[in-house]
């Protein structure tokens, strides 16, 4: 289980690796190697680190042992074939993650990154749409459940393809560079990251790297099914390349307009999970 | 000070590591089920980790207020 | 639905009187991060947020007072404590009610601080948590007049009628409108005070009854 | 372009209220017209009223502060339900027992079923609304010596 826990921690990693990588190609840059990100996180931790001076001390520190602990939590559940339920609760409290990394420090630029991860909080919506849809087909959220189902009716992914998007657009925002990535812009320094540098930016990698195996991990199981290991790894940074072609070439959007564009999916959604229930 | 600090953090990496191989050993005996474990996991792996990079980091500055632009 | 294919099978069910309070791994889940929260504001100090001067080099850190400090942790500490019952308690009625308790601990938290941003901004999400409560209670009276109960345990239980679509879609608004997860801006501008333990509940605490609205309605 | 404008509407916070009211409203109208909604005859908690009585909507039947007829959902957790001195604490019992005068508002003022299920079964509820009074209580007590 640790054992898995590092495996998926090293992945998620060498999987935000190849987004750079793949995003420095498109933009006719070199790039860093695919394993910087791995690289970064153990710079990090050998880095001199204090809390600063201004900053609300248990919340700086009990933030970075909750961010790596509630998706440790998903990852279990999501290998266990738990509630899918559970781990989108996981997804909205990252959220919480972010406000208190931005607030606890002070420092106005995290703040400006916490106060972002705000507006950005109504991003999360098409998600639950995506479920709703999901769970109209498959009558459970048991990721357990929704595999079997997929095993005799085929992937999810041809059978309910706009919740797929809807999902992929999730994913997609809580990928660097992308363009409703709107809390870690770079006017905002580091957004709300910047004050947690050292051992704390090091925690933060680990979370990093477990939610990007997470996320990969459960759209491919929701969507395509159980599939061995191999070729889940293969799908999986797949998804990245194509994610990272998504955030290469699009803007980043300012932060309304971001809200607005996915307030606007999620409205489309509805009218398609509506649809799909009357015909269901 | 520093260095009873330190002493500290080793420690507490070393408890939470501890409990974490000791979840191990007894979920593979059958003593302590699936969840046990993950709970054991998802409660001393985080303090586990950043204190062992707290221990092994470079040495320590006093503390200093927010990056504020210059 | 099946209420074991949502948030996993109850562990417990506590009986609590005519009530019951009850353990799936969704609302353990749920309420462990609300305790985790709710340590944090009763433990942590606040932050002294930095600012700088305008046209200099100076910066100085604002503080929080004493007594706006103890005001502020009481009400997030009550926040803690309504988002945590809201996350396990079993039965309509006092979930609303719960919620409704959310929705005014998140006015509480803000209202001590002296910036005028914060203060207009609670001040429109304080009348929206009031009129959302005819929404939310609108739905539990609804529920218990379509159905004839108000436990959730009985409610996924086949032998009660269903509830109407439109019974559900009041309590998910009214439970926006006292969290205001979607409902952004005032809450942004929320953000702007300091004391960030404190300030988190008010954000925790809306995704939270955000999150396990979610399931109350795919399960009833 | 039109994703401008309604980000710049949704982003002022002086907009909430009319957009939340708006959608209230909206939701209000569709509960309308969704109307009649069923009507579940055995409820659990049955509530009889007298309409030829000057106390209305209050009168609950039977004799003040003893036992109310209820169904309650279960039984067996709760053997004093239906009493409204159930939930009452030593001291109240005390004083219940040696004045007239506890109890005598707990549902006097206008609250609908949901009060009276309230009040003479569900011990947590009444401890939660009586929680958001207080609440509310603190906060405008703070708000008023702060001045």
């Amino acid at each position: 289980m640790i054992g898995y826990l590092l495996f998926a921690v090293v992945f998620g990693l060498l999987l935000l690796g190849i987004h750079r990588k793949v995003i420095a190609r498109i933009q006719r840059r070199p790039g860093p190697p695919v394993w910087q990100e791995i690289l970064h996180m153990l710079k990090f931790s050998f880095k001199s680190t204090w809390i600063p001076a201004t900053a609300s001390n248990i919340l700086f520190v009990g933030v970075v042992l909750v961010a790596i602990g509630i998706w440790s939590a998903a990852l279990f559940v999501l290998l266990a074939g738990g509630s899918i339920l559970i781990i989108f609760g996981i997804y909205m409290l990252h959220k919480i993650v972010e406000h208190g990394f931005g607030l606890s420090s002070g420092s106005p630029y995290g703040k400006f990154g916490g106060v972002r991860s705000v507006i950005s909080a109504a991003s999360e919506i098409p998600l639950f749409v995506s479920v709703a849809v999901v769970a109209l087909y498959t009558q459970s959220l048991e990721i357990s459940s929704i595999v079997q189902y997929q095993a005799i009716h085929g992937p999810l992914l041809f059978i309910v393809p706009l919740a797929a998007i809807a999902m992929y657009i999730v994913i997609l925002s809580k990928m660097p560079f992308g363009p409703f990535s709107i809390v870690e812009s770079k006017e905002l320094v580091s957004g709300y990251k910047t004050e947690h540098f050292g051992v704390w930016r090091a925690g933060l990698e680990i979370c990093n790297g477990l939610k990007t195996y997470v996320l990969m991990f459960m759209f491919i199981t929701v969507f395509i099914g159980g599939i061995p290991i191999w070729w889940m790894l293969a799908g999986m940074i797949l998804l990245t390349v194509s994610l990272s072609f998504a955030c290469a070439f699009s803007p980043m959007l300012s932060p309304f307009d971001s809200v607005t564009v996915q307030m606007l999916i999620t409205g489309v959604m509805l009218g398609y999970a509506a649809v799909l229930g009357v015909i269901a | 000070m520093m260095t009873k600090k330190k002493d500290m953090l080793r420690a507490l990496a070393l408890i939470t590591g501890a409990l974490l191989v000791i979840g191990f050993v007894l979920w593979q005996n059958g003593t302590l089920p699936l969840v046990g474990y993950e709970a054991i996991i998802v409660v001393c792996f985080p303090i586990c980790v950043i204190c062992l990079f707290l221990w092994w980091m470079a040495r320590e500055h006093g503390e200093d207020i927010p990056f504020i632009g210059y | 639905m099946e209420m074991s294919s949502l948030g996993g099978i109850p562990y417990y069910i506590l009986e609590f009187g005519d009530e019951l309070v009850y353990f799936s791994p969704y609302t353990v889940s749920l309420f462990l991060l609300a305790l985790v929260f709710t340590m944090f504001a009763v433990m942590a100090k606040p932050e002294r947020q930095v600012d700088i001067a305008f046209g200099g080099d100076a910066y100085y850190a604002k503080e929080t007072s004493l007594q706006e400090l103890r005001f502020r942790r009481f009400m997030a500490i009550a926040c803690g404590f309504a988002s945590m019952g809201a996350m396990l308690t079993g039965d309509i009625f006092n979930f609303t009610l719960f919620i409704s308790l959310v929705g005014i601990c998140n006015v509480g938290i803000v209202a001590a601080v002296k910036n005028r941003h914060v203060q207009n901004a609670a001040y429109q999400y304080g009348i929206v948590a009031l009129s959302a409560t005819v929404p939310l209670f609108g739905a539990a009276a609804l529920i218990a007049a379509t159905t004839g109960t108000l436990s959730m345990v009985e409610l996924w239980s086949s032998a009660t009628p269903a509830v109407p679509l439109v019974v559900k879609a009041l309590l998910v608004l009214g439970v926006m409108g006292e969290g205001m997860a979607p409902f952004y801006a005032a809450k942004a501008e929320m953000f702007r005070a300091p004391g960030a333990p404190y300030v988190i509940m008010c954000s925790l605490s809306s995704l939270l009854i955000f999150l396990r609205v979610i399931e109350v309605v795919l399960v009833i | 372009m039109i994703i401008q404008r309604i980000s710049r509407i949704i982003s002022n916070y002086e907009m909430i209220m009319p957009l939340f009211a708006g959608a209230v409203s909206v939701l209000f109208v569709v509960a309308i017209f969704s109307l009649p909604l069923p009507y579940y005859e055995e409820q659990l908690y049955p509530k009889t009223i007298d309409p030829a009585s000057p106390l209305n909507p209050y009168e609950r039947g039977g004799p003040p502060f003893t036992q109310v007829t209820i169904n309650d959902q279960y039984p067996e957790n709760s053997p004093t339900a239906g009493y409204v001195t159930s939930y009452l604490t030593p001291f109240s019992w005390y004083l219940a027992n040696t004045t007239l005068y506890l109890g005598t508002t707990i549902v006097a003022h206008p609250g609908g079923i949901l009060d009276e299920i309230l009040y003479n079964t569900r011990g947590l509820d009444t401890v939660v609304e009586t929680t958001i009074l207080f609440i509310a209580f603190a906060i405008a007590s703070y708000l008023y010596r702060k001045g």
